[in-house]
């Protein structure tokens, strides 16, 4: 087995502007926000972004100003409302977008991790989802039947960057019995060309070894791990700690405009030295306010 | 406003019909949506509308809600953090959202709610973008699970208020296919048979009319009129010939729903 | 939620001569043995039968010349050989055989959970397997680069069987954390139009609700669920108990002749009213002897 | 037979080899099968050639086994009974069979092991039946992953024992293609670059030309004839200008294998 454990910085130094990647969470969990905040940090910009359903992770992005094009199925901040920055970005036509729904993001997915091309789907016939992107949603007939299927995509980024629970050295990533899964996190790890993973925790390959089946992320398809504690701070790592409601709110309301959204990110992404130096700005208490590890089995 | 609109709120009667419209056994799938009225409409009347089923008349009536399949309704969470989700006790979580999506592709829902920001004369919705797609008046929140809601799911329901800026001749962008342009065009499409059961407003009841497909007025809320609807909308549906007044909540459904079901106003807030 | 819980013979009953029937389990792994027994008792014959890696539930339905055609990727005894009455099946004519590799079995599999006709794979190409089966894979072209991709039919059987861990009674299937996974039982069960499990114990639906994603078969997709303890002897149950070696010595060696394995049957199938008879013929002390209960976690 | 051959088996002999062919990092594929000789064949010298690889050059590399993904290689299970393999330490035990199927198509494989009934001339193999397919003289036990393996895996090392029935002229059923009829024929049907590496026997190692991709003899086994080799073919092999005699263990592997690696016999029993 090959030691994969790194820091953020060496971790995320292959990605380049224009390069594209895939951010693993979903909502208001497992958003990989230390490590787009080190991105927005170092001034990556015209990204080709995909995600599952995208909250501040995208957003973040968005305000920097990083984002050229976007694919996925949802950018939004959940029962905060519109991803006002994300909003901004594709009004202005500074991001493009194709938006994907729920099984044709699943089909990419899994043809990525299957090395098709293209799987096939029968949910967007009439849609304009089909209709404006007739480059990566193409309709062929069944080879059985004749009757029209439609071949969607692979995703195919160069990166891609997820979130998780606990990992070991070699990159072994775990998650707890109980658990959210609303998420594509495991299929995206499968679907991964250089995948760079941050867990809230690294611990020893014995741990991870007793009870393998709770891998969903083996150190096989990983390139690095990092230890980020909080590391979707402000949003939740379910059995870990909630979302930062307070935070959240803060969050929506400076970003009302683009000016307070770029000092936001100039608050907590570009002033800050780095993740641990974010942790202490937002304070031991307060993050311990949002610990809800007690409650995990 | 006749004697018994002030009885029992909108959502409450919205919630009551919902319920009468499950079947024993049905699977529903319930999204995770957003906030304010959206989680009112997407999310609090159908989980109260489901679980009052299963007390009433379908007891076998189950949800698929986030990633959980069949979660306690008797035991929704009071406070929707995430947190509070991964805790909700279920029959499964399955392993990532592509089983759900594989349940969708295989037509193992019977019933699904969805609400959207535009929605036409044959059903088809829009919660991607108002105006231009390049480069929209309003970003919306992209597509979700709605278009494979719309072309796989036995019987859907559009839960949403009535409003002209919502109720349009075409919707800019079609985001989840309906009954496409009427009659036959939506399996002419590719798509299986289906397409949205009933449209319920915070006003009037609608279907869609065999034959034309098109929206059909069949019912008013108590109180409700034809003018107030046909005014509230920038088509004209087809109304049916029975239009009738939405049967009201009864006293049992009220007090399900206001003590058992609801009791802190978490799903009926707003 | 619907109850499910019923017996052996109420939930085998729909399944009549002619029918085709998928079996769950993996080499001498929860091979749905019991509920094979019963099938033979029953005197059902003209089978379709799909497996993945079928063992004992195949043989033993081959001994009884119930199979007419068989769909897979193996059939034979893992450590024990060949599997002696299926051969004997198949070199007579009397069983006629598709060939599917993993991978397209794999993708059978998925396509009839995606409620789609096939799915394409890229394995098969210049081998017999798909020479010697035209109607069930198809070369056709990617559409987005004209490539040659094959199309392999979805695996649609009338019934699947399966034998699982434990559930509850409305259907709800759970394995343990620590398990053997070197089968397709989810994926199985995904596909099934009308699901029959079978499980070595029956528990409370507030077990299965605490930790939700244990639950690999969800009841929802289940049409009956059977409480079967010891359902896959004379092989093994992970964790619960392992394979029988002396029985399945003394099956091979039966098994020589089609006479032996006829009277196999008739004493361990036939012969015996119901599961219940099976297993004190087998003998209580033999079966704890067989006992790995206390090495899972 | 020269001085050397008392001093260590065909099997240690093969399995020194082998692990001398596998790089860093390498993940290889090791199949759960059978019982006897072919368990030898394919499963034990394979796994006692990856842990020797670990050992002595190459720490990096992993097997895939059975579904468990990195089992832990220095403690191999004594009795390989259902149990104790559900109870073997690894870094991963995936959900299903798929999610290797997966990572085969996508090649994300270095180095398999394969043993079969019958292969030919250009590598392609038949473990399905022998004689004719609709009504076999034996039915084998149908494909497995063999055509994946020979379909996507980088480096694929066939381990059987040479025989006149096993190395045909054409076999029976091409159950994996491996350079197929020769030259370019195989990427011809579509299938990606690759294609059996060597074949190593209990006589003689083969490679597979550059060119005509036909199978040819590059070594011999210490005390092995050339003349012993053709006789136990059903074809004709090509044979390397630089034929020359398979390296034999040194003392450090020889004694890795046996203290350390099968102290028991289990790998390398028959």
């Amino acid at each position: 087995m090959k030691e994969k454990l790194t820091s953020l910085d060496t971790a995320l130094a292959p990605i380049a502007s224009g390069a594209s990647v895939m951010f693993g969470g979903s909502l208001l969990r497992r958003q990989p926000n230390a490590a787009v905040r080190h991105l927005i940090a170092r001034g990556v910009k015209d990204l080709t972004v995909l995600s599952w359903a995208g909250t501040t992770a995208i957003d973040m992005l968005a305000a920097a100003e990083a984002i050229r094009r976007y694919e996925g199925i949802y950018v939004g901040l959940f029962n905060y409302g519109l991803a006002p920055n994300f909003r901004r970005g594709v009004q202005s036509g500074r991001i493009e977008v194709r938006d994907f729904s729920e099984t044709a993001m699943v089909a990419r997915l899994r043809a990525a991790a299957q090395g098709l091309r293209f799987l096939p789907i029968r949910t967007l016939f009439g849609s304009d989802i089909a209709a404006r992107n007739p480059e990566q949603i193409k309709t062929f007939a069944c080879p059985f039947t004749g009757e029209p299927v439609q071949a969607v995509a692979a995703a195919e980024t160069e990166f891609t960057i997820i979130h998780g629970y606990k990992g070991d050295k070699y990159g072994n990533v775990q998650w707890p019995v109980v658990r959210d899964t609303d998420d594509m996190d495991q299929p995206m790890a499968a679907a991964a060309k250089r995948l760079i993973v941050t867990v809230e925790k690294i611990v020893s390959h014995e741990e991870v070894k007793r009870q393998p089946s709770l891998t969903y992320i083996p150190g096989q398809w990983v390139e690095a791990i990092v230890e980020v504690p909080h590391g979707a701070h402000p949003v939740a790592c379910d059995t870990i700690y909630d979302e930062d409601d307070a935070h959240m709110r803060d969050y929506v309301a400076r970003c009302a405009t683009a000016e307070g959204a770029a000092a936001y990110l100039d608050e907590f992404a570009r002033s800050v030295a780095d993740h641990e130096a974010y942790l202490d700005k937002i304070g031991a208490a307060h993050l311990a306010s949002l610990d809800v590890s007690g409650g995990a089995q | 406003m006749n004697d018994q609109s002030a009885t029992f709120t909108t959502n409450e009667l919205i919630t009551a019909y919902l319920a009468r419209q499950i079947e024993d056994d049905d699977l529903a799938f319930v999204g995770v949506g957003t906030n304010g009225r959206a989680f009112t409409l997407a999310v609090g009347i159908p989980l109260a509308a489901v679980r009052l089923a299963q007390m009433r008349h379908a007891p076998g009536a189950c949800v698929y809600w986030g990633n959980l399949l069949e979660p306690d309704l008797s035991e929704i969470p009071e406070k929707l953090t995430q947190d509070s989700l991964t805790h909700w006790q279920a029959a499964a979580c399955p392993p990532d959202t592509g089983t759900k999506c594989d349940m969708l592709m295989r037509r193992a829902f019977d019933v699904c709610f969805n609400s959207a920001a535009q929605i036409d004369r044959f059903g088809n919705m829009n919660i991607t973008a108002i105006g231009d797609y390049r480069q929209p008046k309003v970003r919306l929140v992209g597509c979700l699970a709605q278009p494979e809601h719309a072309a796989f799911v036995r019987r859907p329901y559009i839960v949403v208020d009535l409003d002209k800026r919502t109720f349009v001749e075409e919707v800019d962008f079609i985001t989840s296919v309906g009954h496409y342009k009427g009659g036959s065009s939506r399996t002419e499409t590719g798509l299986s048979e289906g397409g949205p059961r009933l449209v319920v407003t915070n006003k009037a009841v609608f279907d869609f009319a065999p034959g034309s497909k098109a929206m059909r007025l069949v019912s008013l809320h108590p109180g409700v009129t034809r003018e107030e609807v046909l005014d509230l909308m920038g088509f004209v549906p087809e109304v049916s010939e029975d239009l009738g007044e939405t049967p009201a909540p009864d006293a049992e459904e009220l007090r399900l729903i206001r003590h058992d079901i609801d009791p802190n106003h978490i799903l009926l807030r707003v």
